[in-house]
């Protein structure tokens, strides 16, 4: 995983923000430090006598104000082209690559590859995998509150506002893992919304992308199966969707392939054995708050549901 | 009726004992709640708000505490969420504008030469009002309803369906009280300064201080009913089932972000507008020098203000607006440097070349504009569209505004306690504690908010409870914590100090710093009257070029009365009576927060408190035969 | 006079003597083709007015009687709303007492598995057996003479929602039978048992792969979107087609020439459309079928990507009639989507595509491509109220069937003018609870009236005539060689009109609202009787039925907004009315 | 002590921009102005977002809310004279006019209690009700507070204190809000009635 | 001074029911309550249980308290009884004519949850206790703002 840093960018379009933000920065400090410097030169001078300056001095000193006033309306008009001339090298959103739509919800993300073939859509959760080297659009969504999207080593963020729809697009220059998470407050777990990107060779993006669009094969034996039947046949059913099983709820994260996954219930723990059952033991004390119950099971009941989980490949 | 009695017919001594007679107020439980007298119901106010500023600044100590290692558990997400809620509500509505507003309640009346504000009541109703909402807000708190959806609350987070319980509608009704003071200062302000000034002060020589009064109470006037409309909005969104913001039947969720940001904007310059006219009030004295470019300040004061209405969207570059609209408001965000620069262009030229008297206020603007000019440039960054989308709502903002917002108004207000405090209570602070008090709050200061640009930029957004060990920033954020903590310290040594002023016995002189305006005329503390004789001056540094003030007579001795002047050049046009003390302004400011308090609970404590509300409004208007009424 | 008794001979050959020659009912449509035409003549827009009741029965129900009265021989047999009582009725003695009951000992659970009340929409008869539905998923087979239990197939599994509330249809020697539960994320099939012992003898789903679904080499659709393999897969996100739909609740016809069962699709679950990308093959559709071997031999998609609840379940009409100048064998279906079709019942061509009711969803139907072309503002949205949307969720026309009538070459259609407001919400599966992802709020549609029964000219592609009611019409209609209409109301009025003008002849204030299936029969005294079984329900009686608090305007789906009133104008009940001339 | 000026012969109350009582009623005014501002501005803000205007309503029925506008309008006349006489603190007149302008102000608000149901749509139906009626609310409030205060000072002026320059700068700054509650009628009328209608 | 007083004591009981509606808890129930009587007191949990009730399809029955396939919620007939125990056991086994069992579906404390929503949709709980409207499609009066009405008797 790479840093999770506006200053670390992995892309062409957080490259020209983080350039702009230097930029801006080593102007800015400059600015600070001259005006820090005439500071310093006030306080040292011991000053001149009268309550007034004379005449000449005062228009010697309008020139000079003046002349630092159209500096700095200089300053900015150059600020301000900056801006918009980075602004201006982002591209359009475009309809016509390849389109995912994001959801935010309290507290996960929604992620739906959009497809006009039906067969090839496909929904996950929490990450989002990309080809390297080609703009992907993302269409931004939210069914409950507010949310943003932000992963600083690809670009800056953009909010999911219910009952609008907003774009983003991103695009990576090179294979990695870019964390991000949730920017604009949502409630109790906001701190707790993150999202991995997998950025990939277009051969490996592919790969995963056939890969994740198969249903699951259900196990057909030990614990597993046995941590299958409960999935089905247990609370957890009544949320979440696992292909390849007869468990089809939608208001929680999507599972399929669920064991692929890099983290456990939107980053807030890495997808291993020992965290799913601790998470599975008691999600109120890993994400207070979550919506997702703790769930009376034993623990053998428990190991397989983690085994059968775990297994989702 | 006794046959008027005026000035002109008692020596001037006699004059004095009886306008103090006059102005004067029992020392009674009665006279207390009753008082109209602008100087106590300013210092009121300002020893109120800097109550909030304590309680805002725990709730921040505690938020720090839980931030500063990684994974912590000193408190919950639910109790965080409310504490950061509580410290910006607090920190905006009850202490920043108040604290700034009031301080002009109690110094405008005697930088402008006259003996009271144009409305003492009202001035008195909107002390109480204000006092119940913050009580409001923080027994709430107190009670584990304080509000959790952040200071500008955004829906649907705090509308009807995701703001559960009764949180929100404490913190929108909070607003409606903090809303109907601020307003009430506004108007009060406004008409004081316009015609209310002594004979003389033409607008060429009004204070700065009391322009940047002047010009924040004009933006109060026409921002704040945004924030009304909207927190009336959400009430009825939550209350009575409207639909302003539900996007799924005609409303829309960005309603309230452009309503909230029309009055949100701004707002930042109620605080900093005011905090500028503490610096040019501090500079003058102590550089021992009149002030370089004022007309220059005035305008910016007046373009600051003019152009804060035009960028508010700069707080909404990330909710998918149009790109060109994008691009006008980055300009608008970017243009309101100009008046800022040219302020501070023009402070260090009028420092240039004084005679510089290092004393504590003084320090803390050396201070102010140490930590704002970086604030501000923080600002001009985050003004640019691209750079807001990687900086927006993360710690790197949060950096910004503190330092705009402390490095832009605390630190000039401490100056300005240093400074003013000998007028209000008529004692001297101890200068060493003040330097020590003014390094701790640098250091302090610039340790726990500097780190916190490094760490937004490090993807660190504003509002988590907390962050897993891996994100590397617990080092920065444990020198934040302790930052904040030495800088809490500098805080309690103001306590200390003032506390140990306040034990000293009264002897302060009236003008300790020899300063040239008109409130360092009257005697520390001044009397009630403010001026036996209401003053007529010629400069904009009246006590340095005419050291014995020329005077205005023909005022009654036996009344509570005050010249009337003319809106530019002041000149007197009549002469107006002042309402003596009334226990109504008390009586109708509880019974509309306890109809108001109502309100959250169900919509017929309007209908209802109309009776209560009604008879006090009447008690209040209805002549009672003082003489003050019948002339 | 002569042209329209020519017209009439000519029809009624080219429709293989569609109706009942002999005064029977034995199909609930009539006849296999629907047409719910009655040649029965002595009941005439000249004496209709002289109708009085003849008997009445209670069946002691408070429950939507949507069951067609067959009458075989001299009895008259029908099924009630849950628990489905199959009722005989001897008709030869007066007053026309009950011969036997049968009692199927239905699940009370299936109950709260049925979206649209816990209605029967009646029995089948063939051979000496009637064949019944239960809405607990189960067909029964029972004696025609003795009400004795011949044998029963457990087809449905309510656990999951399904159930079972259409009509059965015999076609030949199999029992035609369809899942209900399109609101439960349960996917459609329809099977044909052997009328002999109940026994499977071919199962079609309606989503899924194309063995599933029965196509094979003999699939021919007319539209090149209907061809491919899988499309029951390829046409949905991963998976989803499990939860996709497409019972079959409604009317199966049956082409006796060709050996075809013909059928509409029900909509694809859930009715959020944004769930469920593609074109949700074989959803909102209609499907030809062999008889024997079941296999697919042509499809047609009504509502492809259906936004809406526009199930294509309504009736077929198969007619062979003049179009255009030649003859052709002829489909014509009243669609939920507000479309009259016509189709060429041979290969799916839609020959005629016109609006029967006012529409705003859809623009119109391409007859080059076949495709319905959607209008993009009234698209359904997940989190966005779209307002006004016509027609509503239970369509232009809902299951209540229409007739045809070979003498004046009309479609008589009994249906609603509503309008709705919908937004759409995430649905989530749970197996056994509602699928929908939609909430609903209806109203009344242009003109301010809710219902109708409209005159359709086959030939003329247009209304002959409409006469509006207050409420939408939810029962069937009824159409004689006297040139009657019938039909009834949801406030009880069993109204008579004029086939020619739509002129009101005659009405009768019934007990309770009007859901029922009118049908004629000729006595064994000789006489021409009308039977119409009175009993408010299915999904816009529930109102009064499941008492829906109207408070809340999207109650039974929006029902609660459509027919505030209904309480107030109607009441429960149970009841069959028998009329002649008195 | 130098005494500069003296204000012993200047009146010692007045009317208009002499009086801060003016000044103040010009504050209240210029921000509930503003208010109204905000609130229009959110109408047609929804108004450019929804799919139709009105939405899910029928138009909204312009009688009540013409016959308030033309009653408003209708009381301008007293209310000037109000003004007029206050100045000459003429008590009689005043106080008869006060009774005049008490019955102008009952009677739109009166018929206002109508135009809330004229408008055909209720607050909680969706977005357009809600601004509406919280338009409407707004105005009424403003007519029913100048309404309340006109009916005490017409009170007042039947006492004892009647008589008295104070309570005349009082009449005359009631009747300089009256101005602003009638004025501020008119384009909220307009957009109430006319603007969906051209919509 | 008195009405001051009695004003401070009618603040201090809304603060109080205030500690008690404001509460979030997250997991288990509170062991001083195994009735579940708390949950109905509690906005937390009401809001809770309205959300399960939409995610658990309960609209699909029963609409947003009108009903249509199963029996109005927001109307005072109870046929299994309205207290907020009967409610949690119509829930966790479900009733004999339709009604599903949710035991294995959803958790204990989300069953008290839901209950205790549904006692809010009738308003049976305290005004301020109950939601205010949904961001959605507006199908009538929230919960908190419709009137209460004397449960009838069980039965129909």
């Amino acid at each position: 995983m790479n840093w999770q840093s506006a200053l670390d960018p992995h892309s062409a379009n957080a490259r020209h923000l983080a350039d702009l933000f230097w930029f801006f920065t080593a102007l800015c400090a400059a600015i600070w430090l001259l005006v820090v410097a005439a500071l310093l030169r006030a306080i040292r001078h011991p000053g001149l006598a009268g309550e007034q300056d004379p005449p000449e001095r005062q228009l010697r000193k309008s020139r000079i104000v003046g002349a630092l006033t159209a500096l700095t309306v200089l300053i900015l008009v150059v600020f301000t082209a900056a801006s918009f001339y980075t602004t201006r090298s982002f591209a359009w959103p475009d309809m016509n690559t390849l389109r995912i739509k994001v959801t935010g919800q309290q507290w996960w993300w929604q992620v739906e590859y959009r497809n006009h073939d039906a067969s090839q859509v496909l929904t996950t959760a929490n990450e989002i995998h990309i080809p390297v080297g080609r703009p992907v659009t993302l269409e931004l969504h939210a069914t409950d509150v507010i949310h943003s999207f932000w992963v600083p080593d690809l670009m800056g963020k953009q909010d999911l506002i219910p009952g609008r729809t907003n774009y983003l697009t991103l695009q990576a220059d090179h294979a990695g893992v870019y964390r991000g998470q949730c920017a604009e407050f949502c409630g109790l777990e906001h701190a707790r919304m993150a999202i991995w990107v997998f950025a990939q060779e277009p051969s490996a993006f592919e790969a995963w992308r056939r890969h994740a669009l198969m249903p699951n094969t259900m196990p057909d034996g030990g614990a597993a199966a046995k941590g299958a039947y409960i999935f089905v046949h247990r609370q957890c059913a009544s949320c979440h969707a696992i292909n390849g099983s007869d468990a089809a709820g939608q208001t929680g994260p999507d599972l399929t392939h669920f064991g692929a996954r890099a983290t456990i219930a939107a980053g807030t723990l890495h997808n291993t054995a020992a965290n799913l059952d601790r998470w599975l033991a008691d999600p109120q004390a890993v994400k207070p708050g979550a919506n997702m119950p703790k769930v009376d099971l034993s623990a053998p009941d428990r190991a397989a549901l983690v085994a059968f989980l775990e297994g989702l490949k | 009726m006794s046959a008027p009695l005026l000035d002109t017919d008692l020596a001037p001594a006699e004059v004095s004992a009886r306008l103090e007679a006059v102005w004067s107020e029992p020392k009674t439980l009665w006279g207390w709640f009753a008082t109209v007298d602008h100087k106590k119901i300013g210092r009121r106010y300002v020893v109120t708000a800097l109550i909030f500023l304590l309680l805002g600044g725990l709730a921040a100590l505690v938020m720090r505490a839980q931030l500063g290692t990684p994974d912590n558990h000193l408190v919950g997400p639910d109790v965080y969420n409310q504490l950061f809620t509580m410290h910006g509500s607090t920190m905006m509505f009850l202490f920043a504008v108040p604290v700034m507003e009031t301080l002009g309640v109690y110094l405008v009346p005697l930088m402008i030469g006259t003996r009271t504000v144009a409305f003492p009541r009202l001035n008195a109703f909107s002390y109480w009002v204000y006092l119940f909402g913050g009580a409001m807000l923080w027994i709430a708190f107190f009670v584990n309803s304080g509000p959790d959806a952040g200071w500008f609350s955004y829906v649907p987070l705090a509308g009807p369906q995701y703001g559960i319980g009764k949180r929100s509608d404490i913190w929108a009704q909070m607003i409606t009280y903090t809303e109907l003071s601020g307003l009430a200062v506004a108007v009060n302000t406004i008409v004081t300064v316009f015609k209310m000034r002594c004979p003389g002060m033409s607008i060429d020589r009004i204070p700065l201080f009391v322009w940047a009064q002047l010009v924040t109470a004009f933006m109060i006037v026409f921002a704040m009913p945004a924030v009304m409309v909207s927190s009336t909005m959400l009430i009825c969104d939550r209350l009575v089932g409207t639909h302003f913001f539900n996007w799924a039947e005609g409303g829309d969720v960005l309603l309230w972000q452009h309503l909230f940001w029309f009055f949100g904007h701004p707002e930042v310059y109620f605080i900093f507008l005011p905090a500028t006219g503490i610096v040019s009030a501090i500079i003058v004295p102590f550089a021992r020098r009149k002030m370089f470019g004022y007309s220059v300040l005035v305008l910016a004061l007046f373009a600051t203000g003019f152009l804060a209405f035009g960028l508010w969207v700069h707080h909404m570059f990330v909710t998918g607006l149009p790109r060109l609209g994008e691009s006008f408001f980055t300009a608008s965000s970017m243009a309101v440097a100009v008046p800022s620069g040219m302020q501070i262009f023009c402070w260090i030229a009028t420092l240039w070349d004084g005679r510089l008297r290092f004393a504590t206020p003084l320090l803390f603007v050396f201070g102010f504009i140490f930590n704002f000019v970086a604030g501000g440039l923080t600002g001009v960054m985050v003004a640019s569209v691209p750079i807001d989308t990687q900086v927006h709502d993360t710690y790197f903002v949060v950096a910004h505004f503190h330092y705009v917002l402390v490095g832009g108004a605390v630190f000039p207000l401490l100056g300005g306690i240093y400074y003013w405090f000998p007028k209000f209570y008529g004692r001297m602070l101890d200068e060493r504690m003040g330097k020590w008090n003014f390094w701790l709050a640098m250091v302090g200061f610039n340790l726990a908010f500097f780190p916190m640009h490094i760490l937004g930029l490090m993807g660190m957004p504003r509002r988590i409870y907390t962050y897993p060990a891996e994100m590397g920033w617990g080092g920065m954020n444990l020198a934040s914590t302790i930052g904040a903590f030495l800088f809490a310290a500098s805080f309690a040594l103001l306590a200390v100090n003032i506390v140990r002023a306040l034990r000293r016995a009264p002897g302060a002189p009236a003008n300790p710093w020899d300063a040239g305006s008109l409130e360092w005329a009257p005697a520390s503390p001044p009397p009630p009257h403010n001026f036996t004789f209401t003053p007529v001056v010629a400069s904009r540094e009246p006590l340095w070029d005419t050291p014995e003030l020329p005077v205005t007579t023909g005022l009654h001795a036996d009344r509570r009365e005050t010249v009337i002047t003319s809106l530019v050049e002041a000149e007197p046009q009549m002469c107006e009576s002042s309402p003596p003390p009334s226990i109504w302004p008390f009586v109708a400011a509880l019974v509309i927060s306890v109809t108001l308090l109502g309100s959250i609970f169900t919509p017929w404590a309007l209908v209802w408190g109309l009776v209560p509300v009604g008879i006090t409004l009447i008690g209040w208007f209805w002549p009672k035969g003082a003489k003050e009424e019948e002339s | 006079m002569r042209r329209v008794a020519t017209i009439f001979l000519v029809s009624l050959l080219l429709t293989n003597a569609g109706s009942a020659a002999d005064g029977e009912w034995p199909v609930a449509s009539g006849s296999p083709q629907a047409l719910r035409f009655s040649d029965l003549t002595e009941i005439n827009t000249k004496n209709v007015a002289r109708l009085k009741p003849s008997f009445t029965f209670n069946t002691g129900l408070h429950h939507g009687e949507e069951s067609a009265t067959l009458v075989v021989g001299s009895t008259m047999y029908f099924v009630t709303p849950f628990p489905n009582y199959l009722y005989a009725l001897d008709l030869t003695k007066p007053g026309a007492p009950v011969k036997w009951k049968f009692d199927p000992h239905a699940d009370p659970a299936s109950q709260g598995e049925a979206c649209c009340d816990t209605v029967n929409r009646g029995p089948a008869y063939a051979d000496g057996k009637v064949v019944m539905n239960t809405l607990d998923g189960q067909t029964i087979a029972v004696d025609a003479a003795t009400g004795k239990e011949l044998w029963r197939a457990h087809l449905a599994n309510i656990r999951i929602g399904e159930t079972l509330t259409m009509a059965p249809m015999i076609a030949e020697d199999k029992v035609l039978v369809g899942n209900s539960g399109g609101e439960f994320g349960v996917r459609g099939w329809i099977a044909a048992l052997n009328l002999k012992d109940g026994s499977m003898a071919w199962k079609a789903f309606h989503t899924g792969p194309d063995k599933d679904v029965l196509i094979g080499s003999d699939f021919h659709p007319f539209y090149p979107q209907d061809r491919g393999k899988n499309l029951g897969i390829k046409t949905w996100p991963a998976d989803r087609w499990k939860q996709g739909g497409g019972n079959v609740w409604g009317w199966v016809s049956y082409d006796p020439q060709a050996r075809l069962v013909i059928y509409g699709t029900g909509n694809p679950g859930p009715w959020n459309p944004d769930q469920r990308p593609g074109e949700n093959k074989w959803t909102s559709g209609v499907f030809a079928r062999d008889v024997d071997s079941g296999q697919a031999r042509w499809f047609y998609q009504w509502s492809p990507h259906d936004l809406y609840d526009h199930d294509g379940i309504n009736e077929n009409i198969l007619v062979d009639r003049d179009w255009k100048g030649s003859p052709r064998k002829l489909l014509l279906h009243p669609g939920r989507n507000g479309y009259l079709y016509v189709l060429d019942r041979t290969n799916g061509q839609v020959l005629s595509a016109k609006p029967f009711v006012y529409i705003n969803s859809s623009f119109g139907v391409d007859l080059k491509s076949g495709k319905l072309i959607p209008n993009p503002a009234k698209h359904t949205q997940t989190g966005k109220t779209v307002y006004d949307i016509c027609p509503t969720a239970a369509g232009a026309k809902d299951w209540e069937p229409s007739a045809y009538s070979p003498r004046t070459g009309f479609v008589y259609i009994p249906h609603a003018n509503l309008c709705m407001d919908e937004e759409g919400v995430q649905a989530s599966y749970i197996a056994g609870t509602p699928y929908v992802g939609a909430i609903v709020r209806q109203k009344p549609g242009h003109g301010g009236y809710r219902g109708a029964m409209t005159a359709w000219d086959v030939a003329g592609e247009k209304i002959k005539w409409d006469h509006h009611e207050n409420m939408p019409v939810w029962s069937g209609a009824l159409v004689t060689a006297g040139d009657v209409v019938f039909y009834g109301t949801l406030d009880g009025w069993f109204r008579a009109l004029d086939a020619r003008s739509g002129k009101l002849l005659w009405q009768y204030r019934t007990d309770s609202g009007i859901v029922g299936q009118p049908v004629a029969y000729k006595g064994p005294d000789g006489h021409e009787y009308i039977a119409i079984l009175s009993g408010v329900g299915g999904w816009i009686g529930a109102v009064l039925t499941n008492r829906v608090d109207v408070r809340d305007s999207t109650g039974a789906n929006g029902m609660a907004s459509a027919v505030p009133d209904l309480p107030r104008r109607g009441k429960t009940g149970g009841r069959l009315y028998v009329f002649r001339l008195g | 002590m130098k005494v500069e000026r003296d204000v012993s012969a200047l009146p010692r109350h007045g009317f208009g921009t002499h009086s801060l009582t003016w000044w103040g009623t010009l504050g209240f005014m210029a921000l509930e102005g503003s208010g109204f501002v905000l609130a229009a501005g959110a109408y047609l803000y929804l108004m450019t977002l929804a799919q139709k205007w009105p939405l899910n309503a029928p138009q909204p029925d312009v009688w009540p809310g013409t016959v308030v506008a033309i009653m408003l309008l209708a009381s301008l006349p007293l209310n000037m004279l109000m003004s007029r006489w206050a100045k000459q603190e003429d008590l009689v007149k005043v106080r008869w006019g006060l009774v005049g302008m008490s019955l102008f102000g009952i009677a739109p608000l009166i018929v206002r209690c109508f135009e809330f149901s004229a408008v055909n749509v209720r607050w909680d139906d969706n977005g357009y009700g809600s601004v509406v009626w919280f338009l409407l609310g707004l105005h009424t409030t403003h007519i029913f507070a100048d309404v309340a205060e006109t009916l005490v000072l017409t009170a007042l002026m039947f006492t004892r204190h009647g008589q008295n320059g104070r309570r005349f700068g009082d009449v005359h700054d009631n009747a300089f809000y009256w101005y602003f509650v009638v004025l501020t009628w008119l384009p909220i009328y307009a957009l109430l009635y006319w603007v969906p209608r051209a919509a | 001074m008195s009405s001051a007083w009695a004003r401070f004591a009618l603040l201090a009981a809304l603060l109080l029911a205030g500690c008690e509606r404001e509460k979030r808890v997250y997991s288990g129930q509170p062991a001083t309550n195994p009735a579940g009587e708390l949950y109905q007191e509690n906005a937390y949990d009401v809001a809770q249980g309205k959300r399960l009730y939409t995610w658990m399809n309960c609209t699909g029955c029963h609409a947003h308290g009108g009903g249509g396939i199963g029996p109005a919620l927001m109307d005072n007939r109870w046929i299994y009884g309205g207290k907020i125990q009967q409610i949690y056991r119509s829930i966790r086994d479900g009733r004999k004519n339709g009604m599903p069992a949710w035991k294995n579906r959803l958790t204990d404390q989300q069953i008290w949850q839901l209950a205790a929503y549904v006692r809010s949709m009738g308003r049976y709980v305290r005004k301020d206790v109950a939601p205010s409207r949904d961001d959605a499609l507006n199908s009538g009066k929230a919960e908190s703002r419709r009137e209460r009405s004397a449960p009838l008797e069980p039965g129909r």
